[in-house]
């Protein structure tokens, strides 16, 4: 009888009416304005690399080991480098990342014995060209330029 | 001047043209009213980027959907193609015509109005078949034939609905049935000691199902037959369909508010103390919390076109409300304001029950016509009558 | 095998269903033979999303073929992940550290959620409720934001490595654990007051698409499907693996095998998900998070199947090695691919609304059916 | 990148030289200056061992793939060549003996998985005899694993599952290039898809399969991608050309 009756006054579908109602509470919407508002990214977000420079002297922390070149499940990270004759010390002359076959996984950065190589909280990689897809040492040293938006 | 003024058709062809200038705008905004309440519902924002709090998004559409590429596929014949939404679009805004808007306001008031403008319903679902049938493609077919079933079972219980009414309203005429609930001091939907209520929810329910809205929207269900009759359709003529489908919502929405639920009248429109409160004081603050709405908004946005636009809506609204503050202003449009706050409060529960419930299957669709809604209609009307028969 | 006879003389309609439609969940595609609205029979034609992934194991070596395993099931990355490690630590004898195993248990559970909520939201818009896939998004985030906190990813995670972990757990992720079981929880309820009830749905699934427990085992189905059928069989109980016989957990299972049951085996696989995690996280041993293993992981020559009981049925991973760096031979047994396989038979004189809603109950990801 | 070239160049067992000089830190790394990309071990090598010279840097543990291990901790024992499976004994391979006798060459486990060798012929008969005598009801998956030195190329193996029991085994059967197992589709209907996707990607046909075509690629694609022959940049250029209208990038 119960049941028939909630069947017969729709109890069912105005119970469902009413969830969809109290969820219109203004405090309860979800949406993140971006790029108006800036979502906050996880301190161990994996985005954008960076070669890390010596805070002080701006020297790079790259000793050259290729360990992230071979890290790669990819291949992209091609690393160059030259032996200096005086302090007998390999040094690094280029440093390429392609950031358009990256997946981001995170295996160069683990592979870094001397964490020179660092995958970024920045996310905005896009660029207008293929080849801008592609990272130089200059490139993945001063990051890329903050995105700006105008609408 | 006085002459032409007093030309019997002078104020019906205004009347028509302000309608068909303004319908397109005002379809536009229930678009963006739908989703912003859809938004809502669904814990999100809506559209927020073209003008403040995407005010102007029925513009950009619009302008969207007119430079948009006009494509008829190659397959389809092209002439029942190219004339289908116009048929759909002129029926809808064609119903417009005996719609009473207002005591004053309407742009006729024929002796079988509410005969008017169920043929002119009828004859705008030709159009949804004729554009899936022509569009040869086969989920149009799919979802022409789906329409078409559907107008078939749905506009039965429909009609039997508003027969019931008719049966207490004693009228055809749409201004008449109004004028009826004014003498009666009591609203079709409530009267008959409640009885009245049956046919009143069989309308609403089949209502949705005849504008193919959520959750009877079968030809168009983009789940299943990607977007039903108009799959084909791109631009202008899909914004056509657009067009007719709003227009047909508000066409059903005015006339469930004509034949149900008082029309332009307040509520409680016999009760004289309620004059001040309901016609003067309600709309007054209405329209002051909306200002005052769109006032808070302009402090929030930041761009100047946008504090701009926000600050025009500020003053306008409460122009509006002002307007309402003077007894002889007031009485012009306080019929129009009724009319119009109930076809609105009927359009969010469209939008409302459209949010919230699953879609029906094909067959079950049926069942709900055949075997459920035309056998209640039906017996409504019946007790409804012997009621009335007894009472009299 | 037309369960319908017409007395007109129609040619049967054939309606291709993808591989762009809105509800075919990616790039299936399906070749439905109609009568009217009737289904006469479907054909699947699948391999749009084919990367080779098996090949591209071949060349990659075990460590850097991780990341590659988490973009087959995509919406459930954790899971293969997890799959592909227990696979090579099977395959080279390595010992998991518990604190490893109890991390794993808790984001594979998570990640059980993000998935079953992807279905819930994508299968109820399929059957045309609108607004239950804003709110299932929405939990969704939390589980994805924790995955962001723990390993800075948010879908394709590579969370684990083999022989453990890779991060140690963030500072808050246990309360962030708690917190999210007890909201969600409470979302749960609200999915039920939405749908469970509602004739509509009920009407929309209730005998749609029956798969029996005998056909379920013919085509090889497994998970939800299978429990929905009335199998209570779940890896984590028939076969532990990371110390899932640790947890108090139950199977939910229903009778009727029809797409009700499959929802309602799904919301109350919510519901254990969550029961396991509180349990885990509250279990959380300390302790070394990876195992001994050498960096360059060179299993012996040998061959080995490990499968898991992912969100979508049985994952597995076959393989087989010749004693170098790369894996000789990898296999991933789908449990999409496999499940996938019995929509004809669920099809079959059901209408083409039921079509939409039965590849939405069996929960397919194109990424893995074609891999 | 060349992908080809990976498998010898990484495990490449010339790099043993390193002097294992301990440097006071891993940026003084001594370094062969002639390093190249296009010779990515020899940097490595010079890394690795130092490394492991001084586990205490391996704060954060890595997981580089670099395949220098065994030349700087040599192996003690011997890597074996073949499979250090072990017998499996009990009432199954008792029944399955009884049965078959010497169609099944071999029972063995690994790491505590069951699986058995059978004739090519024999196997759909002994999936039938598992299936309603052993009620190993739940066919997982059917793979082939190529392996093209040796005689007969092909190891087509099926996974079975027996709910009842709850044990998992495998069967394996060895097949030519151009041999036509027996499908089974007629004991397993899960057998259809995965048959067509061995077919697929290693072009062993099965007797008797319903719809033996292709089922990931495109019906007329040419080659068989999991073949160890077939390069993992190859593609059919062909096809490619002539479907996608582009010429294809390698």
């Amino acid at each position: 009888m119960k049941q028939f009756l909630k069947t017969i006054f729709l109890v069912d579908l105005l119970q469902g009416l009413w969830v969809t109602f109290r969820n219109q509470k203004p405090s309860l919407i979800y949406t993140e304005q971006y790029p108006k508002e800036r979502p906050s990214v996880a301190e161990r977000y994996r985005g954008a690399p960076r070669l890390n420079v010596h805070p002080d002297t701006d020297e790079t922390l790259c000793i050259a080991c290729n360990l992230c070149a071979l890290a790669c499940p990819e291949e992209l990270i091609v690393v160059t480098a030259e032996r200096n004759e005086e302090t007998r010390r390999k040094e690094l002359t280029m440093f390429t990342y392609d950031t358009s076959r990256c997946m981001f996984c995170g295996l160069c950065e683990d592979a870094c014995p001397v964490d020179a190589l660092e995958l970024t909280q920045d996310f905005e990689l896009a660029s207008y060209t293929r080849e801008g897809a592609v990272w130089d040492r200059q490139m993945l040293e001063e990051g890329p330029l903050p995105t700006e938006y105008k609408h | 001047m006085e002459e032409i003024l007093n030309n019997p058709y002078v104020f019906p062809v205004i009347a028509t043209m302000l309608i068909i200038a303004l319908f397109p705008l005002v379809a536009g905004y229930i678009v963006l009213a739908e989703r912003k309440v859809l938004a809502d519902f669904q814990v999100r924002l809506g559209p927020m980027r073209v003008g403040p709090y995407g005010f102007l998004q029925p513009l950009a559409d619009a302008v969207k959907l007119l430079l948009k590429e006009d494509i008829i596929p190659a397959a389809a014949d092209s002439w029942i193609f190219w004339g289908a939404p116009v048929l759909s679009t002129f029926t809808a805004l064609t119903a417009f015509a005996v719609m009473p808007f207002s005591d004053r306001f309407y742009v006729a008031d024929v002796n079988i109005g509410i005969l008017f403008i169920l043929a002119m319903s009828s004859i705008g679902i030709l159009g949804l078949i004729l554009g899936g049938w022509s569009s040869n493609s086969k989920y149009s077919l799919l979802g022409a034939l789906r329409s078409a079933a559907q107008m078939v079972s749905y506009e039965v219980p429909l009609g039997f609905a508003v027969v019931t009414a008719l049966m207490v309203a004693e009228t055809l005429s749409m201004q008449g049935i109004v004028q009826t609930q004014y003498d009666k001091g009591i609203w079709i939907a409530f009267s008959n000691y409640g009885l009245m209520l049956v046919p009143t929810a069989l309308f609403v329910i089949a209502g949705v199902a005849e504008t193919n809205r959520a959750p009877f929207d079968l030809p168009e269900a983009e789940s299943e037959i990607v977007a039903g009759f108009h799959t084909e359709y791109s631009g202008f003529r899909f914004a056509l369909y657009f067009l007719a489908e709003y227009a047909s919502i508000f066409v059903l929405c005015g006339v469930a508010v004509t034949v149900f639920f008082g029309g332009w009248l307040r509520p409680f429109a016999n009760v004289g103390f309620l004059e001040v409160p309901l016609n003067v004081i309600f709309p007054i603050l209405l329209f002051l919390l909306i200002g005052g709405g769109c006032g808070i908004g302009t402090m929030r946005v930041s761009l100047a076109y946008e504090k701009g636009i926000m600050a025009v809506l500020t003053l306008g609204m409460l122009l509006v409300a002002a307007l309402f503050a003077i007894p002889a202003v007031n009485v012009l449009i306080i019929g129009f304001f009724w009319f119009l706050f109930k076809v609105l409060i009927l359009v969010y529960m469209f939008i409302w029950i459209r949010g919230t419930f699953p879609r029906f299957r094909y067959d079950q669709l049926m069942d709900v016509g055949w075997r459920y809604l035309i056998p209640i209609s039906m017996g409504s009307l019946i007790v409804n009558g012997v009621v009335l028969l007894l009472t009299s | 095998m037309a369960t319908h006879t017409t007395f007109l003389d129609t040619n049967e309609l054939v309606l291709n269903m993808g591989p762009q439609h809105p509800s075919t969940h990616g790039v299936l595609r399906v070749i439905l033979k109609l009568d009217g609205e009737r289904v006469l029979g479907t054909e699947c034609v699948i391999g749009y999303l084919h990367r080779g992934v098996e090949k591209i194991a071949e060349n990659r070596t075990y460590q850097q073929f991780a990341p590659y395993v988490d973009r087959m099931d995509y919406v459930a990355a954790v899971s293969n992940g997890l799959g592909y490690c227990l696979a090579a630590e099977v395959l080279g004898g390595i010992e998991v550290p518990e604190r490893a195993q109890c991390v794993r248990v808790i984001l594979t559970e998570l990640n059980r959620i993000a998935s079953h909520l992807l279905w819930l939201g994508t299968h109820a818009l399929d059957i045309g409720a609108m607004t239950p896939v804003f709110y299932c998004f929405r939990e969704r985030e939390e589980v994805l934001k924790i995955f962001e906190k723990y390993c800075g990813a948010r879908l394709t995670t590579h969370s684990f490595r083999i022989g453990g972990l890779q991060y140690e757990t963030y500072d808050n992720f246990e309360k962030d654990c708690h917190t999210f079981c007890d909201w969600f929880e409470k979302k749960v309820d609200e999915y039920e007051e939405l749908l469970t009830t509602n004739r509509i749905w009920v009407g929309r699934t209730k005998g749609v698409g029956i798969l029996d427990a005998e056909a379920c085992k013919a085509y090889g189905v497994t998970g939800p499907v299978l429990r929905a059928a009335g199998v209570e069989w779940d890896l984590r109980k028939a076969q532990p693996y990371c110390g899932y016989e640790k947890y108090d957990f139950d199977i939910p299972t229903c009778e009727n095998g029809d797409t009700y049951d499959r929802y309602l085996v799904r919301m109350a696989e919510f519901r254990q998900s969550a029961r396991i995690i509180r349990q885990a996280v509250d279990s959380l041993p300390s302790g070394p998070i990876k195992g001994k293993v050498s960096k360059v992981f060179k299993p012996p020559i040998g061959e080995a199947y490990v499968s898991i009981e992912a969100p979508k049925g049985e994952l597995g991973y076959y393989i087989v090695s010749d004693g170098s760096v790369q894996p000789y031979r990898l296999r991933v047994r789908p449990p999409s691919f496999v499940n996938l396989q019995a929509l004809d038979e669920m099809c079959r004189g059901a209408l083409i609304a039921d079509v939409v809603a039965i590849i939405g109950t069996i929960d397919i990801v194109l990424g893995e059916v074609d891999r | 990148m060349d992908e080809e070239k990976k498998p010898e160049g990484v495990a490449a067992p010339e790099t043993e030289q390193p002097k294992s000089e301990p440097p006071a830190s891993p940026v003084e790394a001594t370094a062969p200056a002639e390093a190249t990309p296009a010779e990515p071990e020899k940097p490595a090598s010079a890394v690795t061992p130092e490394k492991a010279a001084k586990p205490a840097a391996a704060a954060k543990p890595a997981a580089e793939p670099g395949a220098e291990k065994p030349a700087a901790k040599p192996a003690p024992k011997k890597e074996p060549t073949e499979m250090e499976a072990e017998p499996w004994a009990g009432p199954l391979v008792d029944s399955l003996k009884a049965r078959f006798g010497d169609k099944i060459q071999q029972f063995a486990t690994y790491r505590e998985q069951a699986f058995l060798i059978a004739d090519t012929a024999a196997v759909i008969p002994i999936l039938d005899f598992l299936k309603l005598e052993e009620d190993f009801d739940y066919l997982v998956d059917i793979t082939a694993v190529d392996y093209p030195k040796k005689e007969k190329r092909f190891e087509v193996v099926w996974i079975l599952y027996s709910f009842a029991k709850n044990v998992r085994i495998r069967v394996k059967a060895v097949v030519g290039e151009g041999e036509k197992p027996v499908t089974a589709c007629t004991v397993h209907k899960a057998a259809d898809w995965l048959e067509r996707e061995v077919f697929d990607m290693f072009g062993i046909e099965f007797e008797g399969h319903p719809n033996m075509t292709r089922i990931l690629l495109p019906e007329d694609w040419k080659g068989y991608p999991l073949r160890k022959e077939y390069s993992i940049i190859q593609q059919d250029q062909d096809w490619v050309r002539e479907n996608l209208q582009i010429e294809s990038g390698q």
